[in-house]
């Protein structure tokens, strides 16, 4: 079962934690990343900010992620929601959740989902600075880190 | 009949989020050429070598063909998460 | 900030996020992980389970593990929030949640002080099966991985 | 005087909780040996080899040594998360 969402409204953990347990008796095991909107990126105080995305592409590139997830792990439910248009700090702006009978492949999946989606799912993110507007640059820490599921 | 879109701060410094081109045969890294020749003030922003493509959607690197019908878009290294 | 709790009062992770969230302007990445009771340990239907504790020993033992965590990462806030007593399927077990400025470094503290708390801490389940009441036992599988972390 | 705490399995294969002994010198694993002289009937699960130990709410191995005032627990390994 894969709820993936790219959409505006607010994020609730809430909401997610309910849809990844309810009914849910065979998996043991839950784990959910969230990522929030911080202040001081690259050492300019953060506002807010703007999340960019190539429609269709976007909701294509999350299913293809979430679907090489499960070939590699035995997953029960997966949940990845990411909101785009305006933010502002404390936000958040992604939820990945997966629940597995097996704690290690469901943190595993979590990880992996994040590392993946980081580095190819078309978002860009315009933050407003003290400094005026920017767009974030890439990280070469991110794709390093896709080197683990090589 | 081709329809290309650029995103994010690629968008803003071309000043375009979409264009469209008539009778064009060739690879992307054809098409960013093509489009420099067009636009001069592109060239530096499009032939960056952070710059990545995709073509109907999928990413592909720049000797993919272009067909007629495609759609074709440029952007900078996501940020997404 | 560490939050560690040892209760009979359900897990609310709602709460739990909040905690985690509320006024952290600098941590742009939580780590969360829930354990809950699943009804096919060992194939046997499971109804529900109870959660034995060595009350002061446990508690120390919680507040080693994320001692030895924060040594090893920089982490912002650490809730491990553990319940005892009687509980049925479908109901949170442990919620395990870190805040951190790096995405890795939650993803690995938080899977850390699982297998930890999986292994040191002084907790015992009894489940209660179609067949009668049963000590669960330990895994060799959780020993193990602990190998990853030394 | 040494107070010695059961738990889980252990608790209920004993049938005990706690236990207060007095005048003891000698290691943990003295102390299960020591108990199981007194209680044949606890030889065989103090005796299991998976059975754990600790001192003033401390893990320790066998060897360690029991003082007067300690308090001393024995456990099968544990099982929460």
């Amino acid at each position: 079962m894969d709820t993936i969402e790219v959409r505006t409204a607010a994020i609730s953990v809430t909401d997610e934690f309910q849809a990844l347990r309810e009914g849910n008796r065979s998996d043991g095991a839950t784990a959910m990343f969230v990522g929030s909107v911080r202040d001081f990126n690259a050492g300019a105080g953060v506002d807010g900010l703007t999340l960019e995305h190539y429609p269709g592409m976007t909701e294509k590139s999350l299913q293809r992620i979430v679907d090489s997830a499960r070939a590699r792990w035995d997953l029960g439910r997966v949940r990845v929601i990411h909101r785009v248009g305006a933010m502002q700090v404390e936000d958040s702006i992604v939820f990945v959740g997966v629940t597995c009978a097996h704690r290690q492949a469901a943190f595993s999946a979590c990880q992996y989902l994040m590392d993946r989606l980081k580095t190819e799912a078309p978002f860009w993110k315009l933050e407003s600075r003290e400094t005026g507007k920017a767009w974030v640059a890439a990280r070469d820490s991110d794709r390093l880190e896709l080197q683990k599921w090589s | 009949m081709i329809k290309v879109l650029f995103f994010a701060s690629l968008r803003q410094q071309l000043d375009t989020a979409e264009y469209q081109l008539q009778n064009f045969s060739g690879s992307v890294q054809d098409l960013r050429a093509h489009l420099a020749e067009l636009f001069p003030s592109w060239e530096v922003h499009l032939q960056a070598d952070n710059v990545q493509a995709a073509i109907n959607q999928e990413m592909v690197t720049g000797n993919a063909a272009v067909a007629d019908g495609d759609e074709v878009a440029f952007f900078p290294p996501v940020t997404g998460g």
